[in-house]
């Protein structure tokens, strides 16, 4: 029984260092994590919403969260777009883009913050081609109202082409773009 | 055994990739090009050398009943470090090897090393092996990730290496060539071992 | 005394069967259907059969070289893998793919394996997924296939559909539109609507038979697929389950569930008859070496091959499934053989 | 709770997303323990057990005690050690209990506590953001998915042994490249609408 | 029409049968010299009772049946004992034999004639004159008759086959003597419904043979209530387990007998030297072997003394050896054995000689194509290209799995093959290490 309980003290000594260890190299990396996670989200929200400067958070009653964004610093007056989170089921991951939209809920842009689909299908939803300087296919949301919000699979400039070989990937970005539009334009108006 | 004997072997005689086969799933997760590769296997070597350190300082005072349990709280301890290290200064290649990061605690190598090699000997000793062995896994991985980038991609650490008219065979940075790819090299170095009379 | 007898274990005489021969007729009976894709698809075609053709045979002779195996690139087997491989090309693929699809087929799918009869894959089709996986939009696109001679590639006329396959054309374009009726014109619907009735007449059947429909080199004319498939039959090289099985399963399941207004409405000829099922049927889920041994397995394989082609055709990824649905049945055809062990004489 | 969904994760988590074949999770059992088809179907089971369980555990481990507390940074440490004793945990109630289902699948057992397939599926459940109820269906699923590729594995290595694989291929070279064969097959339900 | 049974699988080789089936039987010549191998039945071998230098008549016991599951030995010639020593068997290997030097005279031992009067021996007389005249299963597998024709009290027969199948290509032997000697056959069919007390007897006879059939047909038309049933010409149709199944639809349990299932086959020559023995009293001495193939010149049916050598048998009837001789097979081509030379003796398993010419058919044994035709043809439903892979890679424990045991080595599956493989002699190679693994582990 004393062998039992030195053994369990023993494994506790260890987990308990390791987990102070962890704690301060924690402390340590903290800010600088949050730091990199508040640049990637400042860039997302560049792209997605382009003429905005201050953005301001916002969560509704039911948790939605989502962003105004002004022209101006002092964020006074009516704002030039909005900004949310749109989740979408992938073919091996959850998508999040970042939306953004015009008062008149045009989509002024969108950003793939996350993606971990297949290498060389999927992942060409952030694509550049060459001489491009954005993707391609992020760049088609731009200016589309929400009716023509829909994958299609020849090219046409109305509406959403898929990427080739990854539908999946196509329909599950596009779809929850439209969904996240739908449900700020419920916020909104 | 001499000290450069042991820093060498797991360059060559003993490349944990091909010839012990061990550390197989990030192998072949995250080889779809060379700096995801590299920066997996730097990772990898970080941890290795990490509880390689820690397991030989405290090898004589470890009870054996608990010694595989205190080891996996070690091993996770730097995995969980390199984890938050590398989200803070190299987050696009964080994010990039994904799951992959927090799951090098199951890579049998670095257990095994801990193991076999770290809880037995002094500390110079394991952390040469470390070093040994985690350059040779991370040089595996450049094979594997430059392999499957430049036929799979045209590139090389995304710089185009390719001629333009170069169609990229795809396949091979999707998960059938990795396992492919990764087959036909542990074959080749067989043959290699059979040339010279074998092992 | 001086004679010498030859002693060997019974039995002393033999059928005059042979894999040359059984590989030699396969080939002859594949010779419709290519003299057929020359002739619709021009001479482009031939050059895919015979660079597909030629570079199977060097890969094989060069890979038993390597591997210090006597040479056996006289038993025809490897011509087979390449004419097949061709036969699954878009006819304007470029020339490297067929190269490159055959050296594949018989180096990575049939060598390393240990050569004829240890492969677990067909190795064309193998092949096939290879060039599809790597260069899809030459593989699958729809915009870049021709157009057989004396036909239409989609077989249909109707303004405002893009040029497409009957397979890709109902995947792509015409059952999205029956799936969102509510969000698109009536009078979309309605042109989706005629394509289909187009599809269900006799001359759209007489179309697809006779290979006035586009597609791969190979599938394209059902007449001369199936006048190379009797002759399989008729010397029972092929078991005729297979076909049976597969062909039938795929009707049931196209009239079930392939409909897009409802159950019991799928156009059966049409699911028959496009595509390259019987292409596969006739010649690749029948390959001896990658299916089942015993006839109840061949049923089990041939039923699943159906069940896999019609799931991928309604539901999956790609317009056609042949392919993949009998890669995924050779996979399982260990397992299969393995439990469809026949009961011995006398067993209990 | 949504079925549809629940089904949307059991077929993609089986044949879409296989663990093995299209996400590299759990190969070193894989190439170990597929060699013979007893085996395989033995190592598969103990695997949709464990994983079914350890999905079950870590969910609530990570959401209830991790969350709150703001120690997310632990989640690495926490479930390996919580696979490890349960693992233990659970060879120890079978021996007791049903001591035949100990016979038939105690010596995998340990194999698993390094198992990153396990490791994997639970952390997937907390990245992918799922339910409970969700990720024991992952869990359920990832493990059964694991087994048919096992199985088939077994069937098509059984095979293998008797055939003329060239010397420097035999083994885990030649399980390679039909598990990379396999994956080619499997590449044949990609894009699968399921709804 | 007579009803065409048959077994599930099999085969169609040419049958090669038309060069001697209407020849009638002829009787050859005595030879110089005969041996005679002890061991020519399954059991125990019987003991010399001779010695050289002995004078020994035609039908004298030289060696005696050392137990129930043996038979006695008897000279076929008259003449001089002159060794007693290991000599080459047809199966290649050398064995304990008795050479004898023809005295020409042609002596016989007093033989007992019974005729007419053998309804009234005992069942048990019976069989002791079926064992003193040395009588095996002449179809080849050389059982000591009056063993199988002593089933344990609990298996009763209730169904004797007389097997006139004669599925071996090429053989006419039996054929022949159905024809011939018709009335002694029915004879000797009736004794062993004697012995066995069985109620339903068939004489089955493949359909390649109608003169047979029609012959016997109207024979026991007359004599009793015989059936004669028409089989499909397939082979192995004469095995004696597709034979069962053919005529009754049982499956003799694997691992068992024919008696599990009340069913006894008999073949032609035995049930004849059945005949011979209890009304004449006279022993085994002499065999009906067909002697065709593509390098005889004049093929037909001889009656051969057992122990005469091939190759006096091949001189008698050729007058010369032929010149491009490529294969001598002893029995059938399908199961028969290849002899390796002409100087080995025609023992009471001898049913044809089969000389093939240069060039003869040869197995090539490339790798199998799984074709699945040697699946489809094993009349015993086993899958011989599996099991040929087993016993190529050594997998005892596979072979036993996959019942190699009940291979009853037919050779259909080889001749079909169309890799040429050597399927029959891989698995005969599994069958007996799994035989001896299990005798091994018995002991």
């Amino acid at each position: 029984m004393s062998e039992i309980l030195k053994l369990t003290g023993m494994l506790t000594l260890i987990t308990g260092i390791a987990a102070t260890a962890l704690s301060n190299v924690y402390m340590l990396t903290r800010d600088r994590i949050a730091q990199v996670e508040s640049a990637r989200e400042a860039a997302a929200r560049r792209t997605a919403l382009p003429e905005a400067v201050v953005f301001k958070a916002d969560t509704t009653d039911d948790g939605f969260v989502f962003y105004h964004g002004w022209a101006d610093s002092s964020a006074s007056g009516e704002p030039v777009g909005y900004i949310a989170l749109a989740l979408g089921k992938g073919y091996s991951s959850r998508i999040r883009t970042v939306v953004g939209v015009d008062s008149e809920m045009n989509i002024t842009g969108i950003k793939i913050a996350f993606q971990l689909e297949t290498p060389g299908l999927g992942t060409r939803i952030e694509e550049v081609r060459k001489g491009d300087d954005a993707p391609w296919f992020q760049e088609q949301f731009r200016g589309k109202t929400l009716e023509y919000l829909e994958v299609v699979r020849t090219p046409d400039p109305e509406r959403i082409e898929a990427i080739t070989g990854a539908t999946i990937s196509s329909e599950a970005v596009t779809n929850s773009v439209r969904e996240a539009v739908e449900k700020l334009q419920k916020v909104i108006q | 055994m001499s000290a450069w004997k042991i820093f060498i072997r797991g360059l060559w005689e003993d490349v944990p990739l091909f010839r012990l086969v061990l550390g197989l799933c990030p192998a072949l997760a995250v080889t779809t090009s060379l700096r995801n590769g590299l920066g997996m296997g730097l990772a990898t070597m970080s941890v290795l050398l990490g509880s390689n350190f820690v397991v030989s300082l405290v090898r004589k005072a470890i009870p054996a009943k608990i010694r595989i349990p205190s080891f996996i709280v070690v091993i996770a301890s730097f995995v969980t470090i390199v984890d938050l290290v590398m989200h803070g200064f190299t987050p696009d290649l964080h994010k990039a090897l994904g799951i992959f990061i927090p799951l090098i605690v199951v890579n049998c190598l670095i257990l095994g090393r801990a193991e076999a090699f770290a809880s037995k000997n002094s500390l110079g000793r394991s952390l040469l092996d470390a070093a040994g062995m985690g350059l040779g896994f991370t040089l595996a991985l450049c094979i594997l990730g430059s392999v499957r980038e430049i036929l799979g991609s045209g590139t090389i650490c995304g710089f185009v290496l390719t001629p333009e008219s170069y169609r990229p065979v795809l396949l091979l940075i999707l998960p059938p060539g990795g396992f492919i790819v990764y087959g036909l090299l542990i074959a080749w170095f067989n043959l290699l071992d059979s040339g010279r009379g074998g092992r | 005394m001086a004679m010498t007898l030859k002693v060997s274990s019974s039995p002393h005489i033999f059928t005059n069967e042979s894999i040359p021969r059984i590989m030699l007729t396969v080939v002859i009976s594949l010779v419709p259907a290519a003299v057929g894709a020359v002739y619709f698809f021009g001479a482009h075609a031939l050059v895919l059969i015979v660079l597909a053709v030629a570079s199977a045979v060097g890969t094989e002779a060069l890979c038993q070289k390597l591997r210090g195996v006597p040479v056996t690139v006289n038993n025809c087997s490897a011509v087979v893998t390449g004419i097949l491989l061709a036969f699954n090309l878009p006819a304007n693929a470029p020339w490297w793919m067929a190269v490159l699809g055959s050296a594949f087929a018989i180096a990575i799918v049939k060598e390393l394996f240990g050569g004829i009869g240890y492969n677990i894959w067909n190795p064309a089709l193998a092949a096939r997924a290879f060039l599809l996986a790597s260069w899809p939009t030459t593989m699958i696109s729809s915009t870049e296939f021709p157009a057989p001679r004396g036909g239409s590639l989609s077989g249909v006329e109707l303004d405002g559909i893009t040029q497409a396959t009957p397979l890709q054309l109902i995947k792509n374009t015409i059952i999205p539109i029956f799936e969102k009726a509510e969000s698109v014109s009536a009078a979309q619907v309605e042109s989706a609507r005629r394509v289909l009735e187009q599809m269900a007449n006799a001359d759209y059947y007489g179309a697809l038979f006779w290979g006035r429909v586009g597609g791969v080199i190979g599938e394209t004319s059902a007449a001369l697929l199936i006048l190379g498939g009797i002759l399989l039959l008729t010397r029972s090289y092929i078991d005729w389950r297979v076909p049976v099985g597969y062909i039938g399963t795929v009707a049931v399941l196209a009239w079930v569930f392939g409909g897009p207004e409802g159950y019991f409405t799928g156009n059966v000829g049409f699911h028959v008859l496009s595509g390259g099922l019987l292409l596969g049927a006739f010649f690749m889920a029948t390959d001896m070496v990658t299916s089942p041994i015993t006839r109840k397995g061949k049923w089990i394989f041939a039923v699943g091959c159906g069940i896999f082609t019609m799931l991928i055709r309604l539901k999956g990824g790609y317009p056609e499934g042949v392919s993949y649905a009998i890669l995924l049945m050779n996979t399982a055809t260990p397992l299969i053989d393995l439990y469809t062990k026949p009961k011995i004489y006398g067993g209990s | 709770m949504n079925i549809d969904s629940l089904f949307v994760i059991v077929i993609s988590t089986i044949f879409i997303n296989n663990f093995v074949l299209s996400r590299f999770l759990g190969l070193c059992p894989f190439l170990g323990v597929s060699r013979n088809l007893n085996s395989a179907f033995g190592m598969g089971m103990a695997v949709i057990f464990v994983m079914t369980i350890a999905s079950f555990v870590t969910w609530p481990i990570y959401q209830l005690v991790l969350v709150p507390y703001g120690i997310t940074y632990l989640r690495t440490i926490v479930f390996i050690l919580v696979i490890a004793s349960l693992v233990q945990f659970v060879e120890m109630v079978m021996n007791k209990t049903v001591p035949a289902l100990y016979q038939a699948l105690g010596i995998f057992l340990p194999l698993i506590t390094t198992n990153c397939a396990i490791l994997g599926v639970a952390i997937l459940n907390i990245e992918d953001e799922l339910t409970l109820i969700e990720s024991l269906v992952q869990g359920l699923s990832a493990g059964i998915g694991f087994t048919l590729a096992l199985v088939l594995m077994a069937g098509i290595r059984e095979r293998l042994e008797l055939g003329q694989v060239p010397e420097s291929l035999r083994g885990v070279p030649i399980a390679l490249v039909c598990a990379g064969l396999m994956s080619i097959a499997f590449l044949g339900f990609a894009g699968f609408s399921i709804k | 029409m007579f009803k065409e049974a048959t077994f599930k699988g099999g085969v169609h080789p040419p049958e090669s049968k038309a060069a001697t089936s209407d020849k009638p039987i002829k009787t050859l010549g005595l030879p110089d010299n005969v041996i005679l191998p002890l061991q020519q039945h399954i059991g125990a071998p019987p003991e010399v009772t001779i010695e050289p230098g002995d004078k020994v008549k035609v039908g004298s016991v030289i060696a005696k049946p050392t137990g129930f599951v043996s038979v006695p030995l008897h000279s076929s010639v008259s003449g001089e004992v002159k060794s007693i020593s290991d000599q080459i068997h047809p199966t290649g290997v050398r064995m304990q034999a008795v050479t004898i030097e023809s005295d020409g005279e042609d002596t016989w031992e007093e033989l007992k004639i019974e005729s007419g009067t053998h309804n009234e021996l005992s069942v048990d007389e019976l069989k002791q004159k079926i064992q003193d005249a040395g009588i095996v299963g002449l179809g080849g597998a050389a059982f000591p008759t009056h063993v199988k024709l002593s089933p344990p009290a609990g298996k009763p027969i209730d169904t004797f086959i007389l097997n006139g199948a004669e599925c071996e290509p090429y053989l006419t032997a039996d054929h022949r003597q159905m024809l011939e000697r018709k009335k002694e056959l029915i004879e000797g069919v009736k004794m062993i419904v004697r012995i066995l007390g069985n109620e339903r007897t068939i004489i089955a006879i493949e359909r390649n043979k109608p003169d047979a059939i029609e012959t016997l047909e109207k024979l026991c038309r007359k004599e009793g209530n015989f059936e004669v049933l028409g089989l499909k010409t397939k082979y192995p149709q004469g095995g004696e387990k597709q034979l069962i199944e053919a005529l009754t639809g049982r499956e003799v349990p694997s691992g068992g007998l024919p008696m599990d299932v009340g069913c006894l086959v008999q073949n032609v020559s035995t049930v004849l030297a059945v005949y011979e023995a209890v009304t004449e009293g006279r022993p085994l001495i002499e065999k009906v072997v067909t002697l065709t193939g593509s390098a005889v010149a004049n093929p037909g049916n001889y009656k051969v003394r057992l122990g005469t050598m091939v190759e006096e048998v091949i001189k008698q009837v050729e007058g010369e050896m032929p010149g491009n001789l490529g294969k001598a097979i002893m029995g059938g081509p399908m199961m028969g054995i290849a002899l390796p030379s002409l100087d080995v003796p025609v023992i009471k398993g001898t049913n044809g000689l089969v000389l093939l010419s240069d060039p003869v058919p040869v197995a090539i044994h490339q790798p199998c194509i799984r074709c699945g035709s040697c699946v489809d043809t094993c009349p015993v439903r086993l899958i011989p290209c599996e099991l040929a892979l087993f016993a190529e890679n050594e997998r005892w424990d596979k072979c036993r799995e996959y019942s190699v045991k009940d291979c009853i080595e037919c050779g259909a599956c080889g001749y079909l093959c169309p890799a040429g493989r050597n399927l029959v002699q891989l698995i005969r190679y599994g069958k007996y290490t799994v035989i001896s693994e299990d005798q091994k582990k018995n002991k």
